[in-house]
């Protein structure tokens, strides 16, 4: 037994620690932030590697065999979606240094921020649906508390909505879990799809899977339990807005995931249709929702809503192909939308506002920065050669491959939509001349994530084949749940 | 102005609660109690102490910090705990217990690492619970 | 085979290197040191196109792979047959004449370096989309010409009108690829490879296939974008805004070609159907009269240039889709013909721009005098146009003629030779327009400054291909036999053997030709006739025309649409969010539940023990829930509250929970509390007087959560399936744990990583509250409180 | 048995004084006497039900917690409804018509009398 | 009277949901909480077989223990669900001083 | 000083008494716990103005008259139970309340406390308030037929015992 | 036979419950909602203690020790809310 599935949860949560008795001493902070995001991305990778080389991980904490205690699990699928989270943050810590100003917005800021990453990270390796619980609040509350420190009007209202939904939903998870409990008499994942498997269509078991859709899909915005998200997503601090779209929305679709590939596996049929019509909802409203903005954060909010529709169809089409897709498209989006994010809070920083009429002459003022951003309107178009392309290509191909011809009929005209919106926004900002000088020069120090994550994007379309396949091997193992369990319930 | 009589109730109330609120911590591993509750009672305490005497008596305004600190090293203790359990026992959070043979009164006492992780805990509860009445009450 | 990879990589290194050097460059005055040397580009890659000439020559078309997604067997590969060479020659030729041409043509104000980095990508574009063996190799170079084109197009992007033609061709050939990569995928699943010469040899498959007609349409789809077929014509008038060298490299032999490359390159795959000649040769047709009609109204002589372009595409679109042997061969003559004269046009009217200040026909007029070479090029140019003898052009169309009388599955034997023609017509009275107009009539208006000719360097590239024009009129053969028949082969899959020759004999075509000549000079006097009754044509019916569609209805129709919509939909108001999702929730949740059968049986539901302290307890909590809706008061319903928690922790009492019964006793009455002191800062109940929809929606949406939590509920209650984990922890609590209050030792010893978790949950409350309450005063207030020193 | 018998007493006497108590919030005409009821007889009341529970449960198990319980409520009971009263004359809610002397006014000339006309807070 | 329970549920989550759908900002709250409540019981219902004892160890072993998963998961809903209604009245405090309002149909934020 | 030696004893009493232990080890504990809590409640242990004293220390006498109080306490408790009784369970609620002021001699902090709870929890009475100067007491009382009356009696019973423990 | 005594007890409990609750809704000042609130703790109380004899179970005692003061913490919060137009943290 390693502890190396612990370490995602524990460095985050100790640093975060750290921080808050670091409260007055600034430079041991940043000390401290920099070498643990360092230490977080290795063990995250390390982790990934470990697992596909030996298969899947699992870690016993206080020593208590599965099914009595947490057990902690790690698969290709949650061991991907850590190293993106920790891409992500990374980044975003980085360009948190210099996106906020007075070092007691630092000192909380970084404190709740790592909490987050902890609860992100605990979210995609616990094998315990109600810890599962636990960490979603962790990181709403984190959320909550992020997207409302700085206390700007928008962020308030925006607070307010959040909040009251995420309320609701966590007491919708908790009637969920009751449900389950009561059923099945176990809380531990794997041990609940053994002991759920002979009864799988008990109208109980239905009830609860579309409890959890309700509870996941509210974090991850799938229509129409997305109304929180443009709000959110536009008002929040920019490299909060980059955590939400990159990793935090997808916490929600892992989870579905999840619980669909494991506990449920049996009511995939049942919830097929389902599943995909909300896809197709989602998606088309998403990007009418983009298409309608005149604000650079809302119309990158509504895309995030557009693509979570796109993954949710690949979830829909319930094969290894569609989730492969789904996989892939989740990292390859996580990527360029975070990109876009802090491109945003770029021009923010320079002018104050997201209105794109207020903005202009990008070209100008800074041509990297302009192709920065076009790389990202680029890749999220799904223009080959970017990874963008590669996360489309898949998504229609398992979808005609499993003759699922309407949703890819949606898919394919709202990503026309999709290029359109961004192509737009991009011009707007970029290419229009604007009369009015900007307030504040171009950070260069919010410049650097903003193309690494670009390029990154990119390079993730040169380079696309590894990580396809290992999208695929993930997608391959999540459908054959038997692995998952023994890892857990046989000999640890 | 407050009423005399419930100041004067709160001198006798609150260490008792105080202290009764340490008696539900120390036993919770085997009764009903720790550290969620006991920490609960202390802030009650601290409320009722709040109540009757505002910030200016216990001087909660310039105490804020010990609360702070009371919070985060509540979540560092509890941490460590789990850290401990790591090191010594093999996995993070587990437990131990350990009988010691206590020096002068010979007796055998208990000490279950969980007791600690529970006192991080009541620190925790407690440390927030004040610190949210002293950033509400300040404001008021 | 290394060669193919160079023609291909050289222009994107080399748009690679000016991006990368250009920090560097923008500092240096390079003048136009810079565009001799990105000249070399296209001129290596002509001299490495004909290189690997012989070797098609000898042994037929050769493939080159590169790994890229072996899962999906997607790779670069490259095939080299005459086709690609065709297209490879034009691509790097003209490239090589446009370099040229624009050394003279942009200023030292325009921004060069961007100007040759975004044609160098296009460039290594265009010749990746020829020379592509694998269908997302090809697909991703194919998106690479939109991209770069759409940066060569919005070149002088401080223009609206030019950023309103790059995104109109970005978002119209966009539709074409999502269409064509669906219709690959497609075609993946009828062939099971996406490698190209794997698939033109497997053409009955194909064609016997159920998905051949979807698999069809869909990459039709993207090369009619691409090549500016009707309806999709529309974004390349638009295009014209940009610098007349990427309008004469563009639409001349490029990107417009680049549709009827992929049409011609997988024509071995598909035509020989009904479907194929029907889709395809109609919407040629079709495109060629619309863009001939279109053509003669126009003044600007970019314009008219660009409607021509469209028509003649629709010519050559039409050749393919007539599916035979000689109409493939037609094609492929007139699309070096076409590349030839366009390109020359395009750069004639750039000299004409630079020179009177302005292109439009109201001003420009008479240029004979001023601009004696350039009226010689123009002559050839538009002769060839025209298709009158001596010029290629003559020999293209007479070859059209004559395929349109042979082609196959036609229902109507005259109709198509006589859409032809009129078609045709239009081509020789655009024209005649575009010369005479130009060079001999005085036009109504003096242009901005006095017309003077363009140097040797601006007319070197037009005259060179001048010549060339005159010279596939003459001397065919030539160039039949070195690439034109190797290209018609790879199209029709069979041997071509190519007689080209100026003189056939008065047969069915020069008489049609004839026709054609004499109408089209009718046409041309009568011109301004004509077009006042196009103008009032197009005045009634507006909607008639594809822009319409794309202005009103796409630009300006769907913005406004969705914000309504959105607006609606996205009202901002919380109680619309919350009766949304609880609403759907709930209903799907009942939905999916009770489409699985009904779990609850009466008679069992019945079987339960009454224990009178239970029913007391569940009674009063109903009143205090109840009672906490109906507070008018605040405090009266913060009251009840408060005896609803205690209440809830009675009932742990009753379920032998004390340690829960403590906690929510404490828990409530510090809740109040906060309450208390949050009510301070607010203000008491509004007089709320809520419609009375409203009041009934929210009662019927209520009454239906109750109701799905009781059924989920009583479901709940009625299904315990096997003994639970509880057993374990009892047995072991006090061994292994320490501890008899085994909720205790659940808590913080087996699910320590929970309450680990909580309580920085808590202490995250705390600290949000904090950052509400604290950071946004000012910072001599922070330091009183947590804050800094 | 007796000690039985001594618990059903306690007991008997205990719910005695609670329902009265009740009853008494429930019949007095204004909020001070209504507190002179719940003040009195509820904590009485309370105290013989401890008390009973006390003698059921016996010293080892319940022990001083009875006793600690017996004490709080002598010591919170009446502070409480001291507070409720002083908090409701401040309100200026009007003592019954039949009263005969308000010795406090003086104290409180200018009451806000808000409680009077609607339950406002 | 297990049968009771549900409806108990029903009616906390009714009257949450209704409460939860009013304009003021107070009664938002209030309403969350009532849900809230519902959720606890209906988790703390999901172990409720029959009676039992309350899972206290080394007293009487004769009885039946009654569960106490669901009790600890219970307690930690409770903890966690104070500490996010704490934070949302504080955010109520902050919607009212800094929008002017505790009518929720008047924080629109934006729309579209 | 000495006033917070008995509390902690009282406190290590009490948690003896939790503890279900009575031994030195227990005690011990109990008293650093409540040394522990003392300390950190100092400033709010304080008298509220300046310090008077109860006048005698803990003697036989004190623990006599306390005795005493509780006596008398208990007899005036059952009363007013009997009273009240009377009142709500009479037909018509035959009563004629109002509020009186009623001037102490108690000055302590904790007899004041204690004198105005005795008189809540004793026959009609109830205190609704302390007048500025610690010297007047508001009393709201069921049957007022004569005021004098019913302050003497309170004088009499409740508030000489009251000052003999707490002055 | 204690059995049967606690459910009688529990009845009239319950009626004092309902006379309670009789105050709590019908007011009609707030500090009569109060009393009866508080009332209402009480008579919780002493149900906890009946179930305590019922059950001849002492586990629950605590809770009658907690709720004793946290009713008088609350009660005086809200009495100090109604008195001082809400401030409750003011000496
Ligand atoms: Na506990
Ligand atoms: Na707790």
């Amino acid at each position: 037994m390693s502890h190396l599935l612990v370490l995602p949860i524990l460095i985050p949560l100790g640093t975060a620690i750290l921080l808050l008795l670091l409260r007055f001493q600034p430079m041991a902070r940043r000390i401290v932030i920099g070498l643990s995001s360092l230490l977080i991305v290795a063990v995250n990778i390390s982790l990934l590697l470990k697992i596909n080389a030996e298969g899947i991980q699992s870690y016993r904490t206080g020593g208590w065999a599965a099914p009595y205690g947490i057990i902690l699990v790690g698969d290709l699928f949650s061991g991907i979606l850590l190293v993106l989270g920790c891409v992500i943050a990374v980044c975003a810590v980085y360009y948190s240094f210099a996106y906020l100003k007075t070092d007691a917005q630092k000192a909380l800021f970084h404190a709740l921020f790592f909490f987050l990453w902890a609860g992100t990270n605990g979210s995609f390796l616990t094998g315990d649906i109600f810890n599962l619980f636990v960490m979603f609040e962790i990181v709403l509350m984190s959320i909550y508390a992020l997207l409302t420190m700085l206390g700007e009007k928008k962020q308030i209202e925006a607070g307010i909505k959040l909040i009251s939904m995420g309320l609701l939903s966590s007491a919708l998870f908790l009637v969920a879990v009751g449900g389950i409990y009561a059923f099945a008499g176990t809380l531990n994942m794997a041990d609940l799809a053994v002991k759920i498997k002979p009864h799988a269509h008990h109208p109980l078991v239905s009830a609860v899977a579309m409890l959890f859709i309700g509870v996941f899909g509210l974090k991850a915005a799938l229509m129409p339990m997305h109304f929180w998200l443009p709000d959110v997503h536009s008002s929040a601090p920019t490299p909060i807005s980059a955590m939400l779209s990159g990793i935090l929305i997808k916490v929600g679709v892992y989870a579905i995931i999840r619980i669909f590939c494991l506990i449920f596996v049996d009511l995939q049929g049942h919830f097929q249709t389902f599943i995909l019509t909300l896809a197709c909802i989602t998606m088309f409203v998403g990007a009418m929702g983009a298409v309608a903005q005149t604000d650079l954060k809302r119309v990158l909010a509504y895309s995030s809503v557009s693509q979570i529709g796109y993954i949710f169809m690949g979830i829909g089409f319930f094969s290894v192909a569609g989730m492969g897709a789904a996989i892939f498209y989740i990292i390859s989006h996580g990527i360029i939308k975070a990109s876009l994010f802090l491109a945003a809070g770029v021009l923010k920083k320079m002018r104050g506002t997201m209105e794109m009429s207020e903005h202009g002459n990008m070209m100008k003022i800074s041509p990297i920065f302009t192709l920065f951003f076009l790389i990202g309107v680029f890749s999220l178009g799904g223009i080959p050669p970017s990874s963008g392309f590669f996360m489309k290509f898949q998504l229609i191909k398992a979808g005609l491959d499993g003759a699922f011809y309407l949703p890819v009929a949606v898919a394919l005209v709202v990503s026309l939509f999709t290029l359109f919106y961004l192509i737009q926004a991009w011009q707007k900002i970029c290419l229009h001349t604007q009369e009015k000088a900007p307030e504040n020069p171009l950070n260069p120090h919010l410049l650097v994530p903003v193309g690494v994550l670009a390029l990154l994007a990119l390079v993730l379309g040169f380079a696309s084949a590894p990580v396809i396949d290992l999208a695929n091997a993930a997608s391959e193992q999540l459908f054959t749940p038997e692995l998952y369990i023994n890892a857990v319930m046989g000999k640890q | 102005m407050n009423s005399l009589i419930f100041k004067t109730i709160t001198k006798v109330v609150s260490p008792i609660l105080m202290i009764f609120s340490l008696y539900l911590l120390l036993r919770g591993h085997q009764l009903p109690g720790g550290g969620f509750i006991a920490g609960l009672m202390t802030s009650a305490g601290f409320v009722m102490i709040y109540l009757a005497y505002g910030c200016e008596r216990f001087d909660f305004k310039h105490r804020s910090r010990v609360f702070y600190f009371m919070f985060s090293g509540g979540l560092a203790l509890s941490f460590l705990t789990g850290l401990a359990g790591l090191f010594v026992g093999g996995y993070f959070l587990k437990s131990g217990v350990a009988h010691v043979e206590m020096p002068l009164i010979h007796e055998n006492w208990e000490f279950a690492s969980a007791a600690v992780f529970d006192i991080g805990v009541y620190l925790v509860v407690c440390g927030v619970c004040v610190s949210l009445m002293t950033l509400l009450g300040e404001e008021e | 085979m290394t060669s193919i990879l160079i023609i291909v990589f050289f222009p994107f290194a080399a748009s690679l290197l000016l991006l990368l050097l250009s920090p560097a460059l923008q500092k240096i005055n390079f003048g136009t040191r810079l565009g001799w040397a990105i000249s070399v580009v296209p001129f290596t890659c002509v001299a490495l196109i004909l290189s690997l000439l012989p070797g098609v020559h000898a042994g037929g078309a050769s493939t080159f792979h590169i790994p890229w997604v072996p899962r999906y067997g997607i790779e670069l590969s490259f095939l080299v047959d005459g086709l690609s060479i065709l297209f490879g020659l034009l691509i790097s030729g003209i490239g090589f004449l446009v370099v040229v041409y624009s050394i003279w043509y942009l200023s030292e104000k325009e921004d060069r370096l961007k100007f040759y980095l975004y044609l160098m990508m296009f460039m290594g574009a265009m010749l990746g989309v020829v020379f592509s063996n694998n269908l997302f190799g090809l697909f991703t170079f194919w998106e690479l010409t939109s991209v770069s084109s759409f940066m060569l197009i919005g070149f002088w992007y401080h223009k609206d009108v030019s950023r309103y033609g790059a995104t109109k061709a970005l978002v119209i050939t966009g539709v074409g690829g999502i269409a064509m990569l669906a219709g690959f995928i497609v075609l993946y699943s009828i062939t099971g490879t996406f490698d190209i010469s794997e698939i033109l040899l497997m053409g009955d498959v194909i064609r016997a296939s159920d998905f051949y007609v979807p698999a069809l349409i869909l990459i039709f789809l993207g090369c009619a974008t691409k090549s500016a077929q009707f309806p999709f014509h529309v974004w390349l008038p638009n295009a014209m805004e940009a610098p007349t060298p990427v309008s004469a490299y563009l639409h001349s032999a490029t990107m417009v070609k680049a549709g009827i490359f992929l049409v011609a390159r997988l024509s071995p795959a598909f035509s020989g159907t009904a479907f194929w000649t029907g889709l395809v040769a109609g919407v040629g047709l079709t495109t060629m009269v619309v863009g001939g009609y279109m053509a003669i109204r126009q003044t600007d002589l970019k314009g008219l240039l660009a409607y021509s372009t469209i028509s003649q595409l629709g010519m050559i679109m039409a050749m393919l889709g007539f599916g035979t042997q000689y109409s493939a061969e037609a094609a492929i003559v007139h699309i070096i013909n076409h590349a030839g004269f366009k390109a020359a046009l395009f750069m004639i009217v750039g000299i004409i721009d630079h020179g009177c200040g302005t292109r439009d026909l109201t001003y420009v007029g008479g240029l004979k005098k001023e601009m004696p070479h350039s009226f010689k090029i123009a002559l050839v140019g538009c002769l060839s146009m025209a298709g009158l003898p001596i010029f290629g052009g003559f020999i293209s169309k007479e070859m059209f003629y004559e395929s349109t009388l042979h082609m196959p599955y036609s229902g109507f034997p005259y109709l198509i030779p006589f859409i032809a023609v009129s078609a045709s017509i239009f081509t020789f009275a655009y024209s005649f327009k575009f010369l005479i107009w130009g060079f001999f009539y005085d036009a109504p208006k003096s242009p901005p400054h006095h017309p003077h000719e363009a140097p040797a360097l601006g007319l070197f590239s037009p005259a060179l291909l001048a010549i060339i024009v005159v010279l596939l009129g003459i001397a065919p053969g030539f160039f039949a036999h070195g690439v034109l028949e190797l290209a018609a082969s790879a199209v029709s899959g069979k041997t071509a053997d190519l007689n080209l020759a100026l003189w056939h004999g008065v047969n069915t075509p020069l008489i049609m030709s004839f026709f054609t000549v004499v109408i089209g000079i009718f046409l041309f006097m009568r011109l301004k006739k004509v077009v006042s009754v196009q103008d009032k044509l197009s005045e009634k019916v507006p909607w008639l025309s594809p822009n319409f569609v794309y202005n009103k209805g796409f630009l300006e129709g769907i913005p406004p649409l969705t914000q309504a919509c959105m607006r609606w939909f996205q009202s901002g108001n919380l109680k619309q969010y919350l009766s949304v999702i609880i609403t759907f929730v709930m209903l799907s949740t009942f939905g999916l539940s009770i489409s699985q059968g009904n779990p609850l049986t009466f008679a069992r539901l019945f079987q339960t023990e009454l224990n009178f302290v239970h029913l007391l307890t569940f009674i009063l909590l109903i009143v205090a829930s109840l009672a906490t809706v109906c507070f008018k008061n605040r405090i009266s319903a913060i009251l009840a509250l408060g005896m609803t928690g205690f209440l809830v922790a009675f009932f742990y009492v009753l379920m032998g929970a004390p340690d829960l019964a403590l906690t929510q006793f404490l828990v409530e009455s510090v809740a109040v509390i906060l309450i208390l002191l949050v009510f301070y800062f607010l203000p008491p109940y509004f007089k709320e007087a809520p419609p009375q929809r409203t009041k009934i929606s929210d009662i019927s949406i209520s009454v239906l959560v109750g109701s799905v939590m009781t059924y989920y509920m009583l479901m709940v209650m009625d299904s315990h399936l096997t003994e639970t984990i509880a057993g374990y922890y009892l047995e072991v609590s006090e061994k292994l744990a320490g501890g008899r209050n085994v909720v205790n030792v659940v808590i913080v010893d087996f699910r320590g990583l929970d309450t680990m978790f909580e309580i920085a949950v808590f202490s995250i409350a705390a600290l949000g509250v904090y950052g509400m309450l604290k950071l946004k005063k000012k910072p001599k207030h922070i330091s009183k409180v947590l804050g800094s020193k | 048995m007796t000690r039985e018998m001594l618990t059903i007493i306690l007991l008997v006497l205990g719910l005695f004084f609670i329902v009265t108590g009740c009853l008494g919030l429930y019949r007095m005409p204004d909020v001070f006497c209504r507190m002179h009821a719940t003040s009195k007889a509820t904590t009485l009341g309370l105290v013989f039900i401890l008390m009973a529970s006390f003698v059921h449960l016996g010293f080892s198990s319940v022990g001083l917690k009875a006793i600690l319980a017996i004490i709080f409520a002598f010591l919170t009971a009446p502070v409480g409804a001291h507070l409720i009263s002083r908090a409701a004359y401040q309100r200026g809610v009007k003592l019954h018509d039949r009263s005969v002397t308000d010795a406090l006014s003086v104290l409180y000339p200018e009451k806000i009398n808000a409680d009077q006309v609607q339950d406002k807070d | 009277m297990k049968l009771l329970l549900p409806l108990v549920i029903g009616v906390l989550f009714a009257s949450g949901t209704y409460l939860m759908l009013q304009r003021n900002i107070l009664k938002l709250v209030l309403g969350l909480s009532l849900i809230g409540h519902g959720a606890n019981v209906v988790l703390i219902s999901s172990g409720w077989i029959g009676t039992g004892q309350v899972p206290i160890l080394g007293r009487d072993e004769s009885m039946p223990f009654v569960d106490p998963i669901p009790q600890a998961l219970v307690l930690t809903a409770i903890v966690i669900g104070f500490a996010a209604l704490a934070f949302l009245l504080v955010l109520s405090l902050r919607v009212y001083r800094d929008l002017k309002t505790t009518d929720v149909a008047e924080i629109k934020g934006q729309k579209g | 000083m000495r006033r917070h030696i008995v509390l902690n004893i009282v406190l290590a009493l009490i948690w003896c008494a939790l503890q279900e232990k009575l031994n030195v080890t227990e005690f011990v504990i109990g008293s650093v716990f409540g040394y522990g809590i003392i300390f950190m409640l100092k400033r709010v242990l304080e008298d509220e103005k300046e310090k008077i004293s109860p006048s005698q220390g803990v003697s036989f006498v004190l623990f006599w008259r306390v005795f005493c109080y509780f006596f008398v306490f208990i007899k005036e408790m059952i009363k007013a139970n009997i009273d009240v009784v009377k009142i709500v369970l009479s037909p018509k609620l035959k009563m004629t309340p109002g509020i009186i002021a009623y001037k102490m001699d108690v000055k302590t902090d904790a007899g004041i406390t204690l004198l105005a709870n005795s008189i809540t929890l004793t026959p009609g009475t109830l205190s609704v308030d302390i007048s500025e100067d610690r010297k007047t007491l508001y009393i709201h009382a069921l049957h007022i037929e004569d005021a004098e009356e019913l302050q003497q009696s309170i004088r009499d019973s409740l508030e000489k015992h009251t000052k003999d423990i707490l002055g | 036979m204690i059995d049967l005594v606690a459910n009688i007890a529990f009845a009239i409990l319950a009626i004092s419950f309902a006379l309670c609750l009789y105050r709590l809704l019908a007011g009609p000042t707030l500090p009569d909602r109060v009393v009866a609130i508080d009332t209402i703790t009480t008579i919780i109380i002493a149900m906890i203690a009946v179930y305590c004899m019922k059950e001849g179970n002492a586990i629950f005692y605590d809770a009658i020790l907690v709720l004793s003061i946290l009713g008088f913490v609350g009660t005086v919060s809200m009495a100090k809310f109604l008195a001082r137009g809400g401030k409750i943290f003011d000496a």
